[in-house]
């Protein structure tokens, strides 16, 4: 008996050492690949904040960051914009609206071939599209009442029941499939036309992908991308210091200077159409008035909280859309003033005894901003009781206008004023209580003309009407961070948070 | 005379050897010693230190232990928006009493009414609490907490309803056991020959027989409740921001463990030194109750 | 006749037992195989046998603390159900010693509270006045000082507790005592103690006792009629001088010829101390 | 046995039906659902509306719940929206990264526990015990994700020995393997404690004893396999638990296992995966237990195996 | 002298007993529960509770065993003095085989596993179990208590001792195993040349296997010598109140004259002569003055001041 429990003591004594033996011996790997790989691109590993769990770029996760991650590797998009208004054709060579921007005319590009080497047709777009307005996703709320036809091999048309001058921007997101993903599983094992084919794919947790040897824009350099899902930042910052990862983005301020600090890794921000914006709900009695918005706005110090919250990534914002984004036009910056800002509230008669105004938001990393201003809008006798709901929860709620003041990173879909204000300041979509008929006509009008030049001037005036009335609060314009390592040549940072990885090359470490 | 094989032989000796007291052992006390401490900081610490958790001060976040700041000395540093790490300790040991006691209470008075008649009755009662029981532990506690905690705003309440769904079975699960085994104690036959009434007969014959476990039971649940607590806040589904919790500081203070350590290190030696006292204490306990049971 | 205070007939007792397998039907223990005894007034009837026997069971029956399966157990003429659907009168009137006087007792309840818990489950046979004084005489009667009312059983000895049992048992004022091997568990300097009070208080008290146990010298000592049991079935059953001197069981001569005396006499133990030293 | 088996698994499969049941009437009742969490915060409530009026959610809950359980009957778990494919499949994926998480825990805790379990028990209230207890405690009372986070730093970090996050090798295996075992450790140690100084009080120990056993034989022959009854029935109870504690690992290190996917399924309303997922838990626990029965029968051949009472 | 913590105050469990066991007799030692007696009986194999301090000698064949090193006393245990316990049930593992638990002594002893096998067979036949070869694989529970209690011989048996301990080895047991049981360690001790310390509280048992009986009180003896004339004759009268309390099965009885009072608790042992409270002949000198065990009649021992008008 003693002899068997030695022995079998023995074993797992064995087994334990096994695993740690094993475990050092592998610790090096990731330093050996990476090392081992001279001339060629080298092996890649992402780690993106949001996992990627479905490859689908059609369907209910369509819009995900994960999705549309994967998607920007593996798939083509008729054209990618480049910044405000600025659009370059990929599977597109060319493209041309009518008069009333109702209906669009591409010209696919010649010789672009999925990765099993059939051609990418004009049948194909009008595949993808169908099967985007099929899908219910969040992708086919952009295409309300749209019809897509092939008249010939290379042409696609696109025709609105409305006029839609930010068609483009909302086409941006629009990934083309060959006709076979409508079939069962096609997904589990994808054929795109992008810069890279899946190897394999883990939902949820890991991608490999390989280069695409006939890309129609030529092969990427790299000899393998991975993208891994790490969503506990201290894991994922610890991951990109030894090198277990090349390359992420979306890392909290506190974070950065540290990466900073570290010689092996290059942090850069861009600017993105991400805004802070914490909308008040005008249908609430309490705040149904805009000199009672305009006070709490002033009421808040958003300068020091911002410089101390967020130092990388945060700008004071001067308008209700970044300046990344089109239609962009700056207004008179809220000067933090609680004085005036308590005699406005009195003078409007504020009942600050028995109003409690509910904030809501979602996520867990907006606590730390959303105490220092409850703290602040406390200093003069508001009271503000945060509520963080679970995102399920807030969605149902925001739609419900159950809540009195909301908080949102709000990005802007394709760049255009036209997928934020347009869509979401109409009386018609009632997402704030608010209604404004006069913001109602330029918002139409915005959206029914092509002419840029007129647009980003209704835009403005929009601005200045949704800015003016306090509509919400606009506190600041979100900077993208991207952390890579040294040895990552030609990685180029993107404002969405949706990085490309056909140019990227990895040197030795 | 035959040859004695075993002789056992008295000398005459000292009568009465060395008389070895019990020794008192003076660290015994210690956990009692310190869970007053935390009891009296939470009760009255309140008092003395003056804190408010919607006030921030960001332009004095993440300062380290003994840093000035504009309104004192931040003994134990401050958090991500300025607010005073002890006052946080302080006020969390109010949370986490609450909270634990409050689960607690909850669960044991649940699960030994159910145990107890599950266990006496037999039967119907005893299948229909039975196949509660299995299904809540086929099913993960934290899946209940998520949708608890999803379904009702979230609150101290919340936490202590979500923590509770799944705690009673503990209870409830010994309660049964032992009520099955004193059940069968001659005791109990006594008294139901005498024609005392069922409820009387499980109120005076059989609960107070489940005391002991239960109390050393309700300790180790009291410990766990703590930690679920944290564990609740660090999946984003514990307590709303504006109440102060060691878990809440442990799980705000995840991002910042490399360099404000001391956002978390504090309040997770409160919570750890908290949790081992009354495991101590309830190690005693079922010690001394399962030595009384023999 | 009405001279049987207790009558039971054709008792069957059967306990479900293990089930082997998925076709098999359930295994039964069959306890108690078609048992009759009467217990007349004020006699004392032994009933005896090997563990295993069934000896208990018959007297859990009586007590309607098992429900049989088959046959009738009729108290004065009154049919018997479980004990809980017993009228009150029929609680009382029967009533149990048991054998581990440290478990029959709750720990937790002193004394006095062990047998006002009686009284107050019956309020028929409640003392009417000074229930302190009245306690103090329950107590006297089987021979406790009135001080340890207030004490718990782990504070008594054996037999104290043992005249606990007894007392809790008389408060009601029963008629028949099932001692189910309440001597067995005593020291030898006890048990005479216990024995001579059973005797004493059957006479004073008009009780008829059923008393079950494994030692038959107890029985010769005590018993008026002897019932032997052997895997549920009886047996024997007649007088207790009968039984001692012409047994009629070639089992009960088993059981008479395995019992010793201390002098070594009347024996069954085949073997003398010259034969082994 | 076969009775038995096939008793306790009947009694398994209502088991499995209460979960069902509990699962689907929880989540469809907490707030939000399927069709607000897919078309996100842009969408307007008349998309949403249709979004739900095709995917069915606005009918009756009492139709949804009969429909839903005539396809778990046929074993059809539904389809994922948030992966686009069988929810089960998808689940299935995961569960081997699971298993491979929790046996590494159990293992370890099971190791770790039995010998801090059998030090400290072999002795009650010695020196050693009370260490060992005081340590199992200890252990206990250490918030997972924070010692997950402290292993990150230090092994990974500042040693830069062992991975920080992500599935597949061994060596991603081995901290949040440790972590989640280090709750379960404790209470395999404190558990083994009780039953082998429970055991030592035997009368049969002092039987060896007077066979002329030392007291290490005495401990390795008679003591360590009779305490271990307790041991395996909360090894096979504490499986729900442990999954739940996955659920924080697997978040903090990365590891692609069931826990994470069941967390963002709730929180994305994924009925079909929370379901899926949720029965496949069920099944895992009500197994465990089964077998954790089984285990105790051949440890003490005492044990009858009757469905439990 | 065993000295016992219990509770608060430490207490002189057993307190100067002295007997000898003879080579090739029965020695009994009679006690009532909580008399010292298994306790004094263990002393000897050392198998005391972990707290118990230890005084005096036990000597093993000119051999101290109290100071004889743990290695020494394992090498005794089993080999040289065999154990049997009270309760066979409680005192056998119950998740190993009977066999497995009778040869251990000689599997450890180097035996082959099929020599092991064999001796074990012989064992269990030479301790009247039926079928030793079906008996061999099966498991305690699954065996009468007669049965278990023939292991347990059976298993003391197997390092061929010279002394065997039985501590109440019939107790668990109906009466008409008890006599078999009896009969058969009578048997045993014979054939082997053993000597056997009988511990047990039913004078009946003694009076029949004992050769020689030790009575104990409180954790004293009150009187040892010769088991037939201790029992006939005793000369102390705990010892009379004993053997008269001993009911007949032959001759219908009178209930005895019981004696007062509860047996004396070692751990709370009353002054003088600790029987004195329930000592229908107690005078004031046994209160005070412990009685010194000492011989009264030759070969005879009494701890009581007035042994000698003890009347039978």
């Amino acid at each position: 008996m003693t002899i068997r429990t030695r022995r079998s003591l023995a074993a797992a004594a064995g087994a334990v050492a096994l695993l740690i033996g094993a475990a050092a011996c592998s610790s090096d790997d990731p330093a050996s690949e990476t090392g081992g790989s001279e001339a060629a691109g080298g092996d890649l590993t992402v780690a993106g904040p949001i996992p990627i769990e479905n490859l689908d770029p059609h369907g209910a996760a369509s819009l995900d960051a994960g999705t549309q991650l994967a998607a920007r590797a593996i798939f083509s998009q008729l054209v990618v914009s480049n910044g405000p208004g600025e659009f370059e054709g990929e599977l597109a060579e060319s493209w041309e609206p009518n008069a009333d921007a109702s209906v669009w005319t591409f010209t696919l590009r010649e010789g672009v071939e999925f990765s099993d080497g059939t051609p990418v047709a004009s049948a194909d777009v009008v595949a993808s599209f169908d099967r985007v307005l099929a899908g219910e996703g969040p992708l086919a709320g952009n295409f309300g009442g749209y019809t897509a036809a092939a008249p010939d091999e290379s042409t696609v048309v696109f025709t609105s029941p409305t006029p839609d001058a930010a068609f483009l921007g909302k086409v941006s997101s629009f990934f083309v499939t060959p006709q076979a993903a409508a079939n069962e599983g096609f997904f589990q094992d994808p054929i795109g036309s992008g810069p890279f084919v899946v190897e394999s794919f883990e939902p949820g947790a890991t991608l490999q992908l390989a280069p695409n040897p006939g890309y129609w824009d030529g092969e990427p350099a790299l000899d393998s991308l991975e993208f891994q899902s790490i969503p506990e930042v201290a894991a994922r910052m610890t991951a990109l210091q030894t090198g277990e990862v090349d390359v992420t983005w979306a890392m909290p301020d506190d974070q950065i200077a540290q990466l900073r600090s570290d010689s092996n890794i290059t942090v850069e921000n861009v600017a993105s159409p991400a805004v802070f914006t914490m909308w008040m709900n005008s249908s609430t009695p309490a705040l149904q008035d805009s000199a009672v918005r305009q006070a709490l706005w002033q009421a808040v110090d958003f300068e020091s909280i911002i410089g101390s919250l967020y130092p990388e990534t945060g700008t004071p914002a001067d308008s209700p859309i970044s300046p990344a984004v089109l239609g962009y036009a700056p207004q008179e910056p809220v000067e933090y003033d609680p004085e005036a800002a308590k005699a406005a509230l009195d003078a409007a008669g504020f009942d600050y005894e028995n109003t409690v105004i509910r904030w809501q938001f979602s996520q867990a990393n907006f606590r730390n901003f959303v105490d220092a201003v409850v703290s602040d809008l406390a200093e003069i006798g508001v009271t503000v009781e945060p509520m963080e709901k679970e995102q399920a929860v807030f969605l149902e709620d925001l739609l419900a206008l159950n809540w009195d003041m909301n908080l949102q990173q709000l990005g802007t879909q394709g760049f255009d004023a036209a997928t934020n204000l347009g869509r979401l300041y109409t009386c018609a979509a009632n997402r704030m209580g608010y209604c404004n008929e006069e913001l109602d006509q330029i918002l139409a009008e915005a959206g029914s003309t092509s002419d840029t030049a007129q647009r980003e001037d209704l835009y403005a005036q929009a601005s200045e009407i949704i800015w003016n009335d306090a509509v919400g609060m606009y506190p600041m314009f979100v900077e993208q961070p991207y952390a890579w390592r040294t040895s990552v040549e030609g990685f180029q940072p993107v404002p969405d948070g949706v990085p490309y990885f056909d140019e990227v090359t990895v040197s030795g470490d | 005379m035959t040859q004695s094989d075993i002789l056992l032989t008295e000398a005459p000796g000292p009568a009465a050897p060395p008389v070895r007291r019990r020794r008192r052992r003076p660290l015994a006390a210690i956990p009692y010693v310190i869970i007053g401490v935390y009891v009296l900081a939470a009760a009255i610490g309140p008092f003395l230190i003056d804190y408010d958790p919607v006030a921030t001060e960001v332009t004095e976040r993440l300062l380290p232990p003994g840093s000035a700041t504009g309104s004192g000395t931040a003994w134990l540093g401050t958090d991500a928006v300025g607010r005073d790490v002890l006052a946080q300790v302080v006020y969390g040991a109010r949370t986490s009493f609450i909270i634990g006691i409050a689960v607690v209470t909850v669960c044991c008075l649940i699960g030994v009414a159910l145990g107890a008649i599950a266990g006496y009755s037999g039967g119907l009662p005893d299948a229909v609490v039975s196949r509660t029981i299995d299904i809540l532990m086929a099913f993960p506690g934290i899946l209940l907490a998520i949708v608890i905690a999803g379904l009702l705003e979230r609150g101290m309440h919340v936490v202590i309803i979500a923590l509770s769904v799944g705690g009673w079975v503990g209870f409830a699960r010994l309660s049964r056991s032992i009520t099955m085994s004193t059940r069968e104690r001659d005791w109990v036959d006594a008294a139901r020959i005498m024609g005392v009434s069922k409820p009387a007969t499980l109120k005076r014959h059989i609960v107070p027989f489940l005391a002991g476990s239960v109390v050393a039971l309700a300790t180790i649940e009291l410990a766990s409740a703590v930690l679920s607590e944290a564990a609740l806040s660090f999946l984003g589904l514990g307590l709303p921001p504006h109440i102060v919790s060691w878990g809440q500081a442990i799980a705000g203070g995840r991002e910042h463990l490399s360099t404000a350590w001391w956002i978390t290190v504090f309040p997770g030696i409160a919570l750890t030194i908290l949790v081992i006292c009354i495991g101590l204490v309830g190690d005693r306990l079922t010690r001394r109750f399962t030595r009384k049971r023999d | 006749m009405s001279s049987h205070v207790l009558e039971i007939r054709d008792l069957r007792v059967a306990f479900p037992g293990p089930r082997r397998s998925l076709r098999a039907a359930r295994t039964i223990v069959q306890a108690v195989a078609g048992v009759d005894l009467d217990i007349r007034a004020r006699e004392t009837l032994a009933l005896v046998g090997e563990s295993g026997s069934g000896k208990s069971t018959v007297a859990r029956c009586v007590l309607g603390l098992v429900r049989p399966q088959e046959g009738t157990i009729t108290y004065e003429g009154r049919a018997l159900g479980p004990i809980d659907k017993r009228p009150a009168e029929l609680q009382r009137a029967i009533q149990m010693v048991f054998q581990d006087p440290g478990s029959s007792l709750n720990p937790r309840m002193t004394v006095s509270a062990i047998i006002r818990e009686a009284w107050k489950v019956h309020p028929a046979v409640a003392p009417k006045g000074d229930r302190r004084k009245a306690l103090a005489e329950v107590l006297a009667d089987v021979g406790l000082d009135a001080g340890v009312a207030g004490r718990r059983p782990s504070a008594l000895s054996g037999g104290q507790r043992q005249r606990v049992s007894i007392a809790r048992a008389l408060a009601l004022r029963p008629r028949l005592l099932v001692c189910d091997e309440a001597v067995s568990a005593l020291d030898v300097s006890v048990q005479s103690q216990i024995l001579r009070l059973l005797v004493d208080l059957q006479r004073t008290h008009d009780l008829s006792i059923l008393f079950i146990t494994h030692d038959l010298a107890v029985v010769r000592q005590i018993a008026d009629r002897v019932a032997v049991m052997k895997t549920g079935e009886l047996v024997e059953c007649t007088t207790a001088e009968q039984l001692f001197t012409a047994p009629a069981h070639p089992y009960t001569q088993g059981l008479l010829s395995a019992a010793h005396d201390l002098e070594g006499t009347n024996v069954g133990f085949e073997y003398t101390r010259e034969q082994i030293s | 046995m076969t009775y038995f088996i096939v008793k306790r698994l009947a009694i398994g499969l209502l088991t499995i039906w209460g979960v069902v049941t509990a699962v689907f009437i929880v989540v469809r009742l907490a707030p939000g659902d399927q069709a607000t969490v897919a078309l996100g915060p842009d969408a307007s409530a008349a998309e949403i509306e249709a979004l739900r009026h095709t995917l069915g959610l606005d009918r009756p809950l009492l139709v949804q719940y009969f429909s839903y359980l005539g396809d778990v009957v046929r074993l059809d778990f539904g389809e994922s929206y948030r992966f686009g494919r069988p929810a089960m499949d998808q689940v299935i994926e995961r569960f081997p990264a699971t298993v491979e998480l929790t046996l590494a825990a159990t293992v370890i805790a099971i190791i770790a526990g039995l010998i801090l379990g059998v030090l400290a028990g072999k002795k009650p209230g010695s020196v050693l015990d009370r260490a060992v207890s005081t340590f199992a405690l200890g252990l206990q009372a250490l918030p997972p994700f924070w010692v997950g986070i402290m292993f990150i730093l230090i092994f990974a970090l500042q040693l830069q020995v062992l991975p920080s996050a992500g599935g597949g090798s061994l060596a991603n295996l081995v901290l949040p393997a440790v972590t989640l075992s280090i709750p379960f450790t404790a209470l395999v140690a404190r558990m083994t404690r009780s039953g082998v100084a429970e055991t030592m009080s035997e009368a049969f120990v002092q039987t060896a004893r007077s066979k002329g056993l030392t007291e290490t034989q005495v401990l390795t022959g008679h003591v360590v396999k009779n305490s271990l009854i307790p041991v395996v029935t909360v090894v096979g109870l504490q499986v729900g638990t442990l999954l739940g504690g996955a659920v924080i690992i697997e978040t903090v290190f990365a590891w692609p296992g069931l826990g994470s996917l069941l967390v963002s399924a709730v929180g994305n309303r994924d009925y079909a995966v929370v379901q899926a997922a949720t029965v496949l838990i069920a099944l895992c626990v009500i197994v465990l237990n089964l077998a954790a029965d089984i285990v105790n029968a051949k440890l003490d051949p005492r044990i009858r195996l009757e469905a439990r009472r | 002298m065993v000295v016992l913590p219990s509770g608060a105050t430490p207490g002189t469990v057993i307190d100067k007993v002295s007997f000898a066991v003879d080579a090739g007799r029965t020695t009994g030692l009679i006690g009532e529960s909580g008399s010292g007696k298994t306790m004094s009986a263990m002393s000897i194999v050392g198998l005391l509770p972990a707290e118990a301090e230890t005084a005096g000698r036990v000597t093993w064949r000119s051999e101290d065993l109290l100071t004889a090193a743990a290695r020494r006393i394992r090498q005794v245990r089993g080999r040289e003095i065999g154990v049997i316990f009270q309760d066979p049930l409680a005192a056998l593992n119950p998740i190993q085989t009977i066999g497995r638990q009778v040869g251990e002594i000689l599997r450890r002893g180097g035996m082959s596993r099929q020599q092991v096998r064999a001796r074990v067979l012989e064992l269990l036949e030479r301790v009247g179990i039926p079928d030793p070869h079906q008996r061999i694989d099966v498991y305690p529970h699954e065996m009468s208590g007669g049965m278990r209690q023939r292991v347990m011989i059976a298993m003391a048996l197997a390092g061929e001792p010279q002394l065997i301990i039985a501590d109440e080895p019939t107790t668990a047991l109906d009466v008409t195993t008890q006599a078999r049981i009896l009969r058969l360690l009578a048997d045993l001790r014979e054939q082997e040349h053993m000597a056997m310390l009988l511990v047990s509280h039913d004078l009946r048992v003694m009076a029949h296997v004992a050769d020689d009986v030790v009575v104990m009180y409180a954790g004293r003896v009150a009187e040892r010598g010769p088991a037939r004339e201790v029992l006939e004759h005793p000369l102390h009268p705990y010892t009379r109140a004993l053997a008269n309390n001993v009911p007949a099965v032959s001759t219908k009885s009178a209930i005895a004259e019981p004696l007062q009072g509860a047996p004396a608790n070692p751990f709370d042992r009353p002054t003088g002569c600790a029987f004195h409270p329930r000592c229908p002949m107690a005078q004031d000198r046994c209160r005070t003055e412990v009685p010194l065990l000492r011989e009264v009649e030759p070969g005879r021992f009494s701890a009581c001041h007035f042994s000698e008008k003890v009347e039978p």
